[in-house]
């Protein structure tokens, strides 16, 4: 049994939801500790296996935050990851994990605040397992 | 050879009071191939930045950890540090730790920081070095249509000294305002003298792209003028192909070259009003029924209206919608003309058009009046829907660049405005990206023609090789990062004599790594974001350390 | 000659100017009158629903990012103008700097000092979020220590030592070859307005108010009790297309629409009205959008004449529905002025300074309306709303635009 | 090239159930290019298998291995070393490769985890369409190039049936063309209609012996 | 005793034959019904085989039903579910027997029909089938060998004038006529200028052969837009359409028996073609009612 832990792996497009983190913290908006965000240069960067095996070591949650539909600095990263988020859904429904663990989610640079309801949101829903 | 890691801690001037440092750094020294962990207060000053060097330099450290602030705020300082340490400066991996950990949290974050710190760790042992290299690129420049935009590019380019071929697909330069009356007057004339003179500049008339290959920097392109096809490369392209108005006669009941005329038409009569053997009493111009969105209708239709005033002194009426004033000095020609009598009618619902007895019978609910109002009118004006060009979209799928929901150049992204289009070294300015005002195209041309100079003049640019690289060996061919790739920056190269794989231009990648996510061989390694890279940080969370 | 070139104004337009000038190789001084470059775009929110509304603001902090690392850009904040000399290829210009109390290159944003600071508001300000350069900011009128007390607490508790009371206002001249105005617009003041009741309701509030709520609060909530808004209104062309404006703002139907439409996703049901003149729907890419947002939003054409607090709090709105040819009143919880854009008041001494003309509606005066960039002094080019309303995109081609007629001055320099 | 889908899980786990310790083998040619069975896919499955065990509680070591080709019995020899310590092999290749390792690997049992569908090609970006069945009697050279045996549902060689829907798309499903109005239409620009009007003798379906075997002469 | 649908189609002016649907099931008692009610009116019983691949009571067994009581049967032969071993094989059994007309036809789709997961067999095509049953009649089977004992049968093929496009198919159908067929019988037809075109350019490529127009009742406007949405190389007009949806509730059925008879007499006044095949899928019962719509 993988040693489960209640960290939520967030990836963060670079251009967008990483800049409402950082805008987040110097807000002093604070919100739960149990995220990890990994940064990447387009959410679209984000491949299956980076999901899976975070479900692997045991993370509560997987987010993946891009930039709203139509504002992707690569015109398709963000629509890739929201399907890509629902073909992983689909994995993990196989091996019966609860699909609300993974989520896609759209924010700007400015949306901090958006981005921490996000992160609450996915902490709540993961919390009762 | 064994990897030498530093750790660098900054606790921000001691103000980061959430984070036990002392910990962190104890704990850090425990985590594979770190040698050294050092605990700072101002890594982001120039005093900080010396220390971490002689650190480095002492230490023989190979792969630099710094835990600090938003890699936002410092990461490229940190990178020409490591340079100036004699360090790949590729060999920086970062944690947030005050952004995203001591400021983001309430009470003790400790564990969060190392954990953070581990991430990076665990990342920068993947972590291999990029070389910067100059590649070269053409400096001619491919400029695609002959009208205003188009020989405006050309000619400011010349004087910036780059070399332009001039292609227009009609017979003559000049395009949709040749012959027009403008305002702001445009100098077609003129220009297209000083193109004629100027020997950067080669023109080819009714000629058209076939074929294009290759990326930004050295395009192959097929160019056919007559029967002859002639293949030349260009470092860029311009695409300055105008827009196709279009007279819907379907919106009106009547019968177009009588009672319904085209702008075109019109511009003749104001040309020569004495050849008209009787001066019409009413004049009238429809907007907002073919399209209820575009600026240049409104624009030429004030205009007009002005002109009839003046050389017909006809009555005048403009029957709208809402009146398109948000362009350069729109609103100040709308209250000339009302000055001068035109008569403004606006409507919800699109009036009724029908010819009675030789004239043009306008019916409309007049919102102002609050009643219906019949007026005739001699002729009326038809409203020109701005439509992109002829073979706009065959020629943006041989250069394989996306068109927008409504079929102009250039993909509604506002990453892209105002000039560029999701693949490097091809800009779109003008009517060719939607309805654009001449003051706008001007401005349009303007920004094309100063990132062309940015991207070309030097004639060479600088990339970081191969920082996203197909592994020939692992390449099997399937095309599907050709096909994915947003920004055309992929094609197939032969490696050897016989076999062909993919390969990334170096310079036209803008570095998604949507490639290496969909790449089902995994042949596709992007540095600093690689797979292993990726993952380590993950294999990273939550670890007990 | 020069081939160094200055930018006046840190706005998106000033931005973008320095940015293609330095990347194509100029050195570059952008100066600003703030302490902190971006202007008004900076403070600007996302207006996207699920979907992008193209509202253009998510690109401006990339600009503002690369900007402040440019390696030939050198930012001066709160800097001004103070003479000109010299011409076209050789211009030397003064520029008057304020005392750098905090001086960016030193502040690491620690904000030790702010908490030290015994001064209620505080005498030290955090940078906003969004700011750069991000660090402390001493506002004389109210420090202790500039008031003559003696008060060092913030200066001994500074880890990196950069706070200097003795910082005296600088004088530098600058020898560049060419330069751009981007000294951006003024947001018109609504309580010129008095009737709509800006500054006397808490509710009604401004486009410009509402980019703020939503960049910082994220979600609007009514300002009076955090409630909810159910019913919101919309009028347009405060400040523009009137006797003293003539001209269209051209961003406001836009932002208007976008936040109606952002409003209407955030809580559904609240209902959203816009009063308008002439809705300006054109512009790549809005026409389905509008298209769109006819469907859950009601577009009334008639502007108000007078809003009026009732008691239940709520905000009465009188207006003419000119489609139906009646005055009528109808409350709402919400009334958002779209203010316009108007110039700068300060233009008229940049002008005079520079020697470059203003316009009648009290913008820089372009030379010819082909190119808008040129002014009547050879080498001094417009960019952005200095010249005239634009919006984001248009004030950033605008800006590359007279940072290439820039090129050209420096290329003969060279 | 072949084209294949990948089994659901359960049916995989099904398959293995009771092994402690399997190598999940992918295959570098035809199954890597259709999305199918590369070394990414081998990657995915074997995570899920993980996830899965563990989440049931049950232990599941696996080895990841992915080759250029499993139809080549010396190409499945890489594999010797890694199929020593296992006790199974899922094979993530078409039936061909996993009949290959099968007959290599005699001691251990062999469970393949693709369904292998046909002979097609890439239509675009993550789409395959069937274009041969290995008749061993082609007649493209008389269709124009379209295949009836495989792209008419029923095969039909002297023209459509009257199931050929408004526009001419086939009865059983409006999304494929009808393949006789392709070739009509084809033959038509050609200008050989007159191929189309000939009679064709009922197809030699045995034309390959089954099992097909095929040597090659020696010169 | 009904007289030979052969000698129907050489002598009878104007030829009716009626379609016979078997059910599921080895009661066949319903079955027997119609052929009582029908055998006397109309010049032959046509059988579907396996009508849209839903498995029933077969062809060949309802035409022997047919002979048992006097009546005349037309078999239907598809290439769906029977390789050539076995269609031949049929056909020699349904000769000895009797059955000496057979319909040539492709077959609907097992994707259609009950069985989906069935094997389909289109071993020949339908110009194939057609040539096979001529090598029988000459005697011999498909690969030559001599028979013990003949056949003769009388041969028919189908076609569907309002296929769309119809280029393809007309072609398909020149290979039927090509091949040699005593009598077509059509798809519905509801369009009569365009059937008419139809025949001329049949006449043009075989002007002996026999033409029935196939007539399907229509029972009401849903049913009619459904045929033209579903159903293949079937199309309703609009305008009857509109009078079936006038029709009064309930009325549906008998405006449709009406639309038909008007059809047939039409057919037979013009002399557009040779005779009609009543197809009133579900509802043989009330084939005589349009007979009598038809004045026949």
């Amino acid at each position: 049994m993988i040693r489960g832990n209640n960290k939520i792996v967030a990836f963060c497009c670079e251009n967008s939801a990483y800049l409402a983190a950082d805008k987040a913290g110097r807000m002093r908006l604070h919100y739960p500790d149990n995220v990890r965000i990994i940064r990447v240069p387009c959410v679209g960067r984000v491949d299956l296996i980076h999901i899976l095996k975070a479900f692997e070591k045991g993370a509560a949650g997987v987010l993946l935050i891009g930039c709203h539909e139509g504002a992707c600095q690569h015109l398709t990263g963000n629509t890739r990851a929201k399907e890509r988020a629902a073909y992983a859904r689909n994995l993990l429904k196989e091996v019966g994990i609860d699909e609300a663990r993974l989520r896609m989610a759209n924010i700007a640079p400015d949306m901090a605040q958006q981005f921490v309801r996000e992160i609450e949101d996915m902490t709540e829903k993961t919390k009762e397992r | 050879m064994q990897i030498r890691i530093g750790v660098f801690l900054c606790d921000c001037g001691k103000s980061l009071s959430n984070i036990d440092f002392p910990k962190v750094s104890e704990r850090a020294e425990k985590l594979q191939d770190v040698v050294h962990v050092g605990l700072h207060s101002n890594l982001c000053l120039k005093e900080g930045i010396e220390e971490m060097l002689s650190t480095i330099r002492d230490g023989a450290i190979d792969r630099v950890v710094i835990a600090a602030c938003s890699p936002k705020l410092k990461e490229d300082a940190f990178r020409n540090a490591l340079e100036e340490a004699g360090l790949n400066s590729n060999f920086l991996s970062l944690a947030n730790i005050r952004e995203q950990c001591s400021w983001a949290h309430e009470g003790d974050v400790t564990e969060k920081a190392l954990e953070l710190t581990a991430m990076a760790v665990e990342r920068a042992r993947f972590l291999k070095p990029l070389v910067k290299k100059d590649v070269p690129v053409n400096k001619e420049v491919l400029v695609v249509g002959g009208g205003f935009a188009g020989m405006k590019v050309a000619l400011d380019l010349a004087n910036l000294g780059l070399r332009t071929t001039l292609v227009e697909r009609g017979l003559a330069l000049g395009g949709r305002l040749e012959g027009f009356e403008t305002n702001p007057a445009v100098p077609i004339n003129s220009m297209r003298k000083a193109i004629e003179e100027n020997r950067d500049i080669e023109v080819l008339t009714s000629a058209e792209l076939t074929r294009g290959e290759g990326e930004v920097g050295d395009f192959s392109i097929r160019i056919k003028k007559g029967d002859e096809e002639l293949s030349r490369s260009f470092g860029a392209i311009i695409f300055a192909t105008g827009y196709r108005p279009e007279i819907s006669p379907g919106d009106f009941q009547l019968r177009p070259g009588v009672n319904l005329i085209s702008q075109e038409k019109l511009t003749e009569i104001l040309k020569a009003p004495e050849r008209l053997e009787l001066r019409p009493k009413t004049i009238g111009f429809v907007l907002d029924v073919s399209d209820e969105n575009c600026r240049l209708p409104t624009l030429s239709a004030l205009n007009d209206a002005l002109a009839v005033k003046e050389r017909l002194g006809s009555e005048v009426y403009v029957f709208c919608k809402s009146l398109k004033v948000d362009s350069e000095g729109v609103e100040e020609v709308y209250r000339e003309a009302r000055d001068r009598g035109v008569v403004f009618v606006k409507f919800e619902e699109r009036p009724r058009i029908c010819s009675e007895d030789g004239r043009v019978k306008v019916e409309l609910n007049d919102i102002l009046l609050g009643d219906e109002i019949t007026v005739f009118c001699d002729f009326l004006v038809a409203e020109e829907r701005i439509m992109p060009s002829e073979g706009t979209e065959a020629l943006s799928s041989i250069l394989k660049m996306r068109i927008d929901s409504r079929g102009f150049c250039q993909d509604e992204n506002v990453h892209l405005y105002p000039v560029s289009c999701e693949r490097k070294g091809i800009f779109c300015v003008g009517a060719c990206r939607g309805d654009l005002d001449i003051a706008r195209a001007s401005t349009d041309v303007a920004s094309a023609v100063l990132s062309t100079y940015e991207l070309l003049a030097p004639g060479t640019a600088i990339v970081e090789a191969e920082r996203v690289k197909v592994d020939p060996e692992k390449c099997r061919v399937c095309l599907t990062c050709i096909r994915v790739c947003p920004h055309g920056a992929i094609r197939l190269v032969r490696v050897d004599t016989e076999r062909e794989v993919a390969q990334i231009s170096d310079l036209a990648c803008e570095g998604c790594g949507i490639c290496a996510a969909i790449c089902p061989a995994k042949a596709i390694d992007f540095e600093g974001y690689g797979d292993e890279q990726i993952l380590a940080e993950v294999q990273a969370i939550g670890e007990s350390l | 000659m020069e081939t160094s070139s200055l930018v006046i104004g840190g706005g998106v337009a000033g931005v973008a100017a320095a940015l293609a000038l330095a990347d194509n190789g100029s050195q570059v001084y952008l100066i600003e009158t703030e302490p902190s470059i971006g202007g008004w775009a900076a403070s600007f929110c996302c207006k996207a629903t699920d979907v992008c509304t193209k509202c253009s603001v998510c690109v401006v902090p990339q600009k503002l990012q690369q900007v402040a690392i440019h390696p030939h850009i050198s930012i001066l904040t709160d800097s001004m103008v103070a003479g000109l000399s010299g011409g076209i290829g050789n211009f030397k210009v003064e520029v008057l700097q304020k005392p750098q109390y905090i001086p960016p290159e030193r502040c690491i944003a620690c904000g030790m000092c702010a908490e030290v600071c015994p001064t209620e508001p505080k005498a030290i300000r955090s940078p906003s979020p969004e700011a750069v350069p991000y660090s402390y900011v001493l506002d004389e009128s109210r420090c202790l220590r500039l008031k003559g007390e003696t008060c060092d607490l913030c200066r001994d508790i500074c880890p990196t030592n950069a706070i200097d009371f003795n910082h005296e206002p600088e004088k530098k001249e600058l020898g560049v070859g060419a330069i751009i105005v981007a000294t951006g617009f003024e947001v018109f003041d609504a309580r010129e307005m008095g009737c709509l009741g800006y500054g006397r309701y808490p509710n009604v509030l401004t486009g410009l108010d509402l980019e703020r709520i939503f960049n910082r609060e994220g979600y609007l909530k009514l300002p009076s009790n955090g409630k909810d808004p159910k019913k919101v209104a919309f009028v347009q062309c405060i400040g523009s297309r009137d006797e003293s404006h003539g001209y269209c703002s051209q961003v406001c139907c836009k932002y208007a629409i976008r936040f109606a439409r952002l409003i209407k996703y955030q809580n559904p049901n609240a209902e959203v009205t816009i009063f308008y003149i002439d809705l300006q729907t054109a512009g790549k890419g809005f026409a389905q959008f509008y298209e769109e947002c006819q469907k859950n939003i009601r577009f009334v054409r008639g502007l108000p004449v007078e809003v009026l607090g009732t008691s239940s709090g709520e905000l009465e709105v009188r207006f003419e529905n000119i489609s139906e040819g009646t005055v009528k009143r109808e409350t709402f919880d919400v009334v958002a002025l779209s203010v316009g854009i108007s110039p700068k008041k300060d233009s008229w001494d940049l002008a005079r300074t520079l020697g470059i003309n203003l316009g009648e509606c009290g913008f820089f005066d372009a030379k010819e309306p082909l190119n808008s960039n040129e002014t009547n002094v050879e080498g001094i080019f417009l960019a952005g709303t200095c010249q005239g309303p634009r919006d984001i995109p248009d004030s950033i081609a605008h800006g590359m635009a007279a940072a290439q007629s820039a090129m050209e001055v420096l290329e003969r320099c060279k | 090239m072949i084209i294949a889908e990948r089994k659901p899980l359960e049916e995989i786990r099904g398959m293995i159930a009771g092994y402690k310790k399997i190598l999940v083998a992918g295959c570098g040619t035809c199954v890597t290019i259709c999305w199918a069975g590369g070394e990414k896919e081998v990657g995915i499955l074997s995570s899920q298998l993980r996830l899965a065990s563990s989440g049931e509680g049950t232990e599941l070591s696996i080895v990841e291995a992915c080759i250029e080709r499993q139809c080549e019995k010396e190409m499945v020899e890489e594999l010797r070393d890694k199929v020593q310590d296992v006790e199974a092999i899922v094979s993530m290749a078409c039936g061909i490769g996993v009949q290959t390792i099968a007959d290599v690997f005699e001691e251990k049992p062999v469970f393949p985890a693709l369904n292998t569908t046909f002979m097609g090609m890439p239509e675009a970006e993550g789409v395959w369409t069937e274009k041969c069945r290995s008749c061993g009697d082609c007649m493209l050279y008389w269709t124009g190039g379209i295949c009836p045996v495989v792209r008419c549902a029923k095969g039909l060689l002297n023209g459509p049936c009257g199931g050929t829907r408004k526009g001419g798309s086939c009865e059983i499903d409006p999304e494929k063309d009808c393949a006789w109005v392709l070739i009509y239409r084809r033959l038509e620009k050609q200008g050989r209609l007159d191929l189309m009007r000939k009679y064709y003798e009922p197809k030699n379906y045995r034309a390959v012996k089954r099992p097909g075997k095929i040597e090659a002469l020696k010169a | 005793m009904a007289k030979p649908f052969r000698e129907a189609l050489k002598t009878k002016e104007f030829v009716v034959t009626a379609e016979a649907g078997p059910g599921k099931g080895s009661n066949v008692a319903k079955m027997v019904e119609h052929i009582e009610l029908l055998k006397d009116r109309v010049d032959g019983l046509n059988v579907t085989d396996n009508q849209s691949a839903v498995m029933r009571y077969p062809s060949l067994g309802t035409c022997l039903l047919i002979k048992e009581h006097g009546g005349e049967p037309v078999l239907q032969i598809t290439c769906r579910d029977r390789n050539r071993l076995a269609i031949q094989a049929d056909l020699l059994f349904a000769y000895s027997r009797g059955i000496d007309n057979v319909l040539c036809l492709t077959g609907d789709s097992v994707d259609v029909g009950d069985h989906k997961e069935a094997m389909p067999v289109f071993d020949l095509d339908s110009v194939q089938l057609i040539h096979l049953v001529h090598a029988l009649n000459s005697g011999k089977d498909m690969v030559g060998n001599e028979l013990d004992g003949g056949v003769d049968f009388c041969i028919g093929a189908s076609a569907t004038p309002s296929a769309d496009p119809i280029e393809p198919q007309l072609i398909k159908f020149e290979k039927k006529l090509g091949a040699g067929v005593d009598f077509i019988q059509t798809q519905a037809i509801y369009d009569l200028d365009e059937f008419k075109r139809f025949v001329e350019h049949a006449r043009k490529t075989d002007a002996k052969v026999k033409i029935l127009a196939g007539i399907v009742l229509l029972v009401g406007a849903k049913m009619a837009t459904y045929m033209n949405e579903n159903v293949p190389g079937i199309y309703v007009p609009q305008y009857l359409i509109d009078e079936l949806a006038q029709a009064p509730k309930g009325k549906g059925i008998a405006t449709g028996i009406e639309i038909a008879g008007r059809l047939i007499r039409q057919i037979k006044e013009e002399r557009i073609c040779d005779g009609v095949h009543i197809m009133a899928i579900g509802r043989e019962e009330r084939v005589p009612e349009i007979l009598e719509a038809a004045g026949l």
